[in-house]
């Protein structure tokens, strides 16, 4: 094994990670549960001359990774609820503006201040929906340190390859425990960079313009083209315009780059979903419950599989409609008072039989809690 | 024009009113880039949402055109990722200090190398007239039917207690001064506000029976004063121009350089 | 499969969390073993029971929280009253003398030890008393080595402070080892 | 400083939005604003090539054409 | 007629209404489209001796509602996309808090800067899930003058019924238009006042402890109860607490207050239901076009009608199920890339019926589009 | 004591750590309070979030705990609704001056009668010792391993710019200046700033080697000095005590109940 | 069921949007019609076409835009160059010989009249240019009475301001009345 | 100022956090930590009744007690 093993919170796994997708810029203010990563970043960054800029709110936290993204530099933040929602304005402007960046939502319990130091997974439709206008976005999750790793690098490459903003959905519980993770190598895992123009100096390029495979490449503030980036409607050259074609066109491009490219986005894991009659569906800290109650079931005999979703937005809709295919029930596990459930419900073919197991009074999911809902869904009371 | 080549011709005539202000501020502020030849490769121009941040449309920098308050907090980052670069925000009044406020006392404290150029027209210009933090008492308003109540702030006392190392304010009257200021600014190594009074005749001027653009020029030379005249002394409510401050104190990107070397260095 | 539950708990200023991480790193580290840490928070980020919860196993870890400790370690009065019930049957509570005095019952092999008198006579630092659980932890339950800890301490602790924890480390492992269990 | 030499004014109608701001301030009362409201130098031979017109003009619509053209005036 | 006819935009009926229901408290930021609002309340409520308030931003101005509201007043504040993501943080704050007060959204082209002056519903869903965490939310709209004012009524009413923000959705169409209206006498239109508890000074008071008909009094701040309001979750007295119970208590009270009662929140009109094969569903500006569209058609005999939705969160799903229950097919006419069209399609028990005809590029929807998806529907072409 | 009255006993011992400034100005401010025999059902503590804005839970007051950087904001809203009531707003550096800054600005720009009390530890004491816009460079914080290079602002010349009325500075050790500057400021009509140094032991002191809360007492009183007092003279490095300003202008309040007469008469 | 539809456009200054909402007004307040008005913008708050649509009609009015006018009134040449195609067959369109000239075919009825020159001839008043606007399109059209403009001038303007927006109105009829349709 | 009557010192122990600010405050060292860190009066007689140990205490813990009480010291 040429990794390293190290023995870390989940919120210096996501810095780590970072670090290896080739981030070199953050800029944050703190908040519980995921001020630990911008303290990570705070110590890492310099190391390798990069830039940790702690800013005086959320709101210029996500501004000026943004600024920085434009010079050229992989880029990220991280907060919580209270702050992302502050951020969504300017999450809004990075997803018209195309500009790739990471932000980090480390959720806890909500609405409002709620409860600061405890785990939720309250936010998953706020990352979808929590700015104004139609718009499409990406959202990632992971259950492990180790996965939380590869999502984390997934989530920088996939900001440059749609050159979009990702949400890395954390939680408090995955942000604060610590458990093993094995670093990479370098090149272990593959990274994709900055897709810079070829268009050569004095020849006119279009920042806006999509290539025939989709992507647009971009030109570095400080580079040889001087283009115009705005949140207004905007022509191929970033200026501002109310044409209703190309207003059509832009909308219609935003969504399609994301929601078609959905199966490429989509991210899973699966145990014993061949010949499972039973179907939990989770993401996220609930998976790790689900994941037990799944193998001490298994290991009694009963059909139970997992699925465990790593990408929420776009919503892998076919994907749960084909693992869903066969089962008798389907149980999503998670923490808020239902959110993914009702993204199954939508995707499979008789909604009627799937089932929430949540937990929202702040404490962590337990396996008894998710066979206590098996328990009623079988008619045998609790 | 020698500053035809900073401009993006193909977007004029601009957007402005006949007679604004910012327009002047526009021309004049060309002028000092020009006359420091800067590389336009090397300039970024972030502006927040307002009538006066349209201006980094017509400029042919690299142009950034952000959210209502936000350009200090997107060129923050862009300076602190490229430190090379030049960066200018020009913006509203209401952009700078109402919504913006925040960001702008932050950026005065940090003293990155940003130049802030504050086109003060006394009023939300773009949104049709609303009273701004810097019109000050008894102006009519389209949300002031009856006269504004709203004590303003003074820019340039806010920049120097935020801890600005360049401050200076003019008028769109003294356009000299506006290429003075601004050359001076763009080349202080520090962060830098040049306030400039900017004349809005469409919604103050018309609304405040202050005349046309000519008139209402003609107000900015009645009612300044270059900073210590005797003029003011005479009579205090002259508004002064002039360099308020111009102070070398430590630049945020050159601190944090010596903080990676301290770093690697171990 | 092997699997050892954990709970730490005390005050805030006691380090409860970070003997928790120490012995679950050096499992993980030194001893192949796999191991999870988590903690929980009171209300504010500061006042409250300070908990944390440690899993060891040899096999893959999933659900991360302690309902029932096999090895429950209380450092207040207020942490032992609140958890001393959840105890595996036939489990381990380790306690402190100065902190805690017992009162209920518990199914469980109970070890009431001074170990912040000790390191008070012995040491005189009491920001080390967390360390010297951990020693009594290590020789009372045997879940990784001495020297395994010893080799987190290493990596974690400034060399100007390793000494006193290394003697805070040794004096608690001898208070676990010749320390009677004591039933109630 | 010697009167310079103007060669002319270049205005560009398309541009000028008969602000009436160049008018008002040119210290020889070298312009008018025409029936279509545009800037026009009807007494171009005053001018004194003093530029106030092209700095102080919001629509960068005046330029002042001087014999040997320097634009640095500062 | 002893009402009072206006010729008067969308925006200055808002504001009549909401005097109408007893605003005396306002506060805002300008924003095209919504700005008439502000300016309108600058000159009225001096008069009635209400209180108007410019602040420095949109987060300030909501927060200066709850305060105003906390009081004993009767508030609003008025943004459009931009400002209302900012608010969402604060939102929150008022749904955790249980503090009446309406927001306005005159919703503009988005995502971000987007479209200032041209009319759009892209805000819906983010009317729904904006601000973090789990929550619930009432929202109204309407598609014409008259309905407006008694929908902002409405909106205040319900804001004192459940104790919770209401969000009224316009959009720039319905703003910016000028059409007549008749202003009601004092007493037409109902209004819920405050529900000042009885409980006595000197007696313990609980701010959060709802009676048996599910409402909390409250006791205005100034007045002889002194409590605690927070946004953390907090006990009956509203102080913080983490005790699981209660903050299970809380989450599920915050829900069901709402999502009980559902089928009293729900508003609506119908034209031509009864014996309606294609049944439109609308709302808002959009509504407006698919009434021309319904009510042409039916002078030609075809059967089409009309569902036009009032309230749509929380969404009024089994009314629409039941007025959708004999359609042949459904079409939902919305100016965004489909929102409420995925409700409809949860609601009813034939999603594939379920079509959509909108409009994205600024331009206000027309029948002609609307008629052109039903062509399409229809197999017969464009 | 007298003032147990303030106080919401049942939630004593507070949260706050042992040796926390922040009880010592509970303390005084209630004394404040006390003196002034301020009728309790006409108070209103508004507080964002922080270990400061604890206090609200503390003292027997109507008590509105809001969102971190927003309690004047809220705070304005109570009293122009009513502005017979008494608002204190005890804000955290971070919460006043950091994400809260633009509301800090504009409320000393509005001058509304409301009494805001800085509780000053220069660091984010809940959210674990990051670094604040008041920690200043040089300073060791869990965002700042290697020393702050931020410039940090001065309470009190950007109050005194942005337009306070009243302003004054003192710290938890000279209890008395608490009891005494709340008293004043509660009294003042208008908006009144009081910045009182607060000593965090837990992340401030303990960071940067400062020694416990007695210690770190005792720098407060060694640091600083009376306005314009000798002391100042020979050593500028003192921070200084005192009240800054006090004067009388339109109270916001006030100028709107003017208006809506000025309007009401017609 | 009678419904009339136009389109006023010109550039922001010229007070078309005014002309529109008065035009509306009257009919609804002092003719016993119902009407709509809507506006669209350009790009930025100011600059480009101003553009206001009324329809008049005696019937509920849902769908509020219009696209084919029965009278467009075009103040400005960029006005016109858009939008005079899109006039219905038989319609009205009503221009200013100092604003606009005319050039392509339009299958309407024409009205180039010199409002601009009148106003500022007779009134020198620039400012009241919509309002004898209005006067001509009430004359060619009929929609409303003119009493009924009168009204909403009465309401709505400031009586030091009142006589001269009606000398404009007046002025307008005159010009509209008197004009003969101009066909190309 | 006279020496006021002390009648005691009013300690709420379960208050006190033992930070030791009243027992370093203290001008005449009334004041100490006892075994459980807690704020004790061991020189009670020494008390003056300067109330800086109950102004200086964060915790509010401690009260003085003086003959005619008279809380407004300020
Ligand atoms: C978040 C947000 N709030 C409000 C607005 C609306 N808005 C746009 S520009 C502006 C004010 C413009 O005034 P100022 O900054 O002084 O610039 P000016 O137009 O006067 O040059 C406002 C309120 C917006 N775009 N975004
Ligand atoms: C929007 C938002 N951002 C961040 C936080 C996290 N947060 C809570 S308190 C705090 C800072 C506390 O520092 P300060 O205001 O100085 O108060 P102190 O704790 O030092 O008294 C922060 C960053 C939050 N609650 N909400
Ligand atoms: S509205 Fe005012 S600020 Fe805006 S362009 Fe016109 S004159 Fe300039
Ligand atoms: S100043 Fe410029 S825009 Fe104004 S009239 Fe003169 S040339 Fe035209
Ligand atoms: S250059 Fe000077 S003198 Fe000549 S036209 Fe311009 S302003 Fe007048
Ligand atoms: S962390 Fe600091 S500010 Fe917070 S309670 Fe402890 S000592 Fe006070
Ligand atoms: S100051 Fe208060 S808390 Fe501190 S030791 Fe003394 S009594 Fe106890
Ligand atoms: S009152 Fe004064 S002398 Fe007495 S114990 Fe307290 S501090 Fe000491
Ligand atoms: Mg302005
Ligand atoms: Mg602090």
């Amino acid at each position: 094994m040429t990794q390293r093993t190290e023995f870390i919170q989940g919120n210096e796994v996501c810095v780590n990670a970072a670090l290896y997708a080739g981030l070199d810029f953050f800029a944050g203010y703190p908040i519980t549960p995921s001020s630990e990563i911008a303290e990570t970043m705070a110590k890492q960054l310099p190391r390798i001359g990069g830039k940790f800029l702690q800013m005086e709110d959320e709101i210029s936290s996500i501004c000026s990774i943004i600024g920085a993204s434009l010079t050229g530099h992989k880029v990220m933040t991280a907060t919580s609820g209270p702050g992302f929602s502050l951020m969504q304005e300017t999450l809004g402007f990075a997803v018209m503006a195309e500009i790739p960046c990471v932000i980090v939502d480390v959720q806890r319990g909500g609405p409002s201040t709620g409860l600061p130091t405890h785990g939720s997974q309250g936010d998953v439709y706020q990352a979808r929906w929590g700015t104004h206008g139609d718009h499409a976005i990406i959202a990632l999750t992971a259950s492990n340190h180790q996965d939380l790793f590869s999502m984390t690098v997934e989530a920088f490459n996939m900001a440059e390859t749609y050159r979009t903003p990702v949400i890395l959905l954390m939680d408090e519980i995955t942000g604060h425990t610590r458990e093993p993770v094995n670093l990479p190598e370098q090149g272990e895992i593959p990274i994709i960079g900055r897709l810079r123009t070829s268009v050569p100096e004095g020849v006119d390029y279009h920042p806006y313009l999509p290539r025939e495979d989709g992507r647009l490449p971009m030109s570095d503030f400080g580079g040889k083209h001087r283009y115009n980036v705005t949140g207004l409607y905007h022509d191929m050259w970033g200026f501002p315009t109310t044409d209703p074609n190309v207003i059509h066109g832009l909308i219609h491009h935003l969504m399609d780059k994301i929601e078609n490219h959905a199966h490429e986005i989509t991210r899973y894991r699966e145990y014993y979903l061949d010949d499972a009659h039973t179907v939990l569906i989770s993401y996220g800290c609930s998976a790790r419950t689900a994941l037990h109650v799944v193998n001490s079931r298994r290991r009694r005999g009963e059909k139970l599989g997992l699925l465990e979703l790593q990408s929420l937005w776009p919503f892998p809709a076919e994907l749960v409609r084909a693992k869903c295919a066969h089962a008798h029930y389907i149980l999503v596990v998670e923490m808020n008072m239902g959110q993914v459930v009702h993204e199954v419900k939508k995707a499979v073919h008789e909604p009627e039989r799937v089932y929430l197991a949540n937990r929202v009074d702040g404490e962590f999911i337990t396996p008894t809690d998710v066979r206590g809902i098996m328990r009623l869904i079988h008619g045998r009371g609790v | 024009m020698a500053i035809d080549k900073y401009m993006r011709e193909r977007f004029f005539p601009h957007i402005w009113c006949p007679g604004c202000g910012h327009g002047t501020i526009l021309n004049n502020m060309l002028r000092a880039v020009d006359e420091l030849q800067l590389n336009q490769n090397e300039m970024v121009m972030v502006s927040g949402i307002g009538c006066s941040s349209r201006i980094s449309g017509y400029v042919d920098f690299h142009s950034l055109h952000t959210l209502h308050g936000r350009a200090l907090a997107f060129a923050t980052g862009i300076k602190m990722s490229q430190p090379n670069l030049s960066v200018i925000c020009p913006m509203g009044d209401g952009d700078a200090l109402a919504i913006g406020g925040n960001h702008f006392i932050h950026a005065c404290r940090r003293n990155m190398d940003i130049t802030a150029i504050v086109m003060n027209n006394r009023i939300y210009g773009m949104t049709g007239g609303q009273y701004s933090p810097l019109s000050g008492s008894g102006i009519t308003a389209t949300t002031a039917p009856q006269k504004t109540i709203d004590r303003e702030f003074d820019i340039t006392s806010l920049s120097l207690a935020s801890g600005a190392t360049f401050v200076a304010r003019t008028t769109a009257y003294h356009y000299r001064e506006i290429t003075k200021y601004i050359k001076e600014a763009l080349q202080h190594p520090g962060f830098s506000v040049v306030e400039i009074l900017s004349q809005c005749p469409t919604h103050f001027g018309r609304r405040n029976k202050l005349g046309d653009a000519p008139e209402m020029l003609k107000l900015y030379k009645q009612n300044t004063t270059r900073i210590g005249s005797e003029a003011k002394q005479n009579n205090p409510e002259l508004i002064e121009r002039g360099i308020f401050r111009q102070e070398i104190a430590p630049e945020y990107c050159a601190e944090y350089a010596e903080l990676i070397n301290r770093v690697q260095q171990g | 499969m092997s699997r050892h539950r954990l709970i730490f708990a005390g005050s805030g200023g006691q380090g409860v969390i970070t003997a928790a991480i120490i012995l679950a790193e050096a499992a993980v580290l030194f001893e192949g073993q796999n191991a999870v840490q988590s903690q929980s928070y009171g209300a504010a980020a500061r006042g409250g029971i300070s908990r944390s919860d440690v899993i060891i196993s040899d096999a893959p870890i999933h659900f991360p929280k302690v309902n029932q400790p096999n090895t429950l370690i209380c450092l207040t009065q207020e942490a032992y009253n609140k958890f001393n019930s959840v105890i595996r049957p036939g489990g381990i509570l380790i306690t402190d003398t100065h902190y805690v005095s017992l009162d209920t019952r518990a199914e469980a092999r109970i070890y009431h030890l001074p170990l912040y008198t000790s390191v008070m006579q012995e040491i005189g630092k009491p920001v080390v008393f967390n360390i010297c659980v951990l020693g009594a932890l290590q020789a009372i339950t045997g879940l990784v080595r001495l020297d395994s800890l010893h080799q987190i301490l290493k990596k974690r602790i400034p060399s100007r402070f390793l000494d006193i924890n290394e003697r805070a480390l040794q004096l608690g492992a001898e208070l676990g080892k010749n320390t009677e269990v004591q039933t109630h | 400083m010697a009167k310079p030499k103007v060669q002319g004014h270049q205005i560009k109608r398309s541009w000028c939005k008969g602000c009436g701001i160049c008018v008002a301030f040119c210290p020889k009362e070298v312009l008018e604003l025409d029936q279509e409201q545009k800037a026009t130098p009807e007494r171009a031979s005053q001018c004194v090539g003093c530029r106030t017109c092209e700095r102080m003009c919001p629509d960068l619509a005046i330029a002042i054409e001087l014999e040997q053209d320097d634009d640095a005036t500062n």
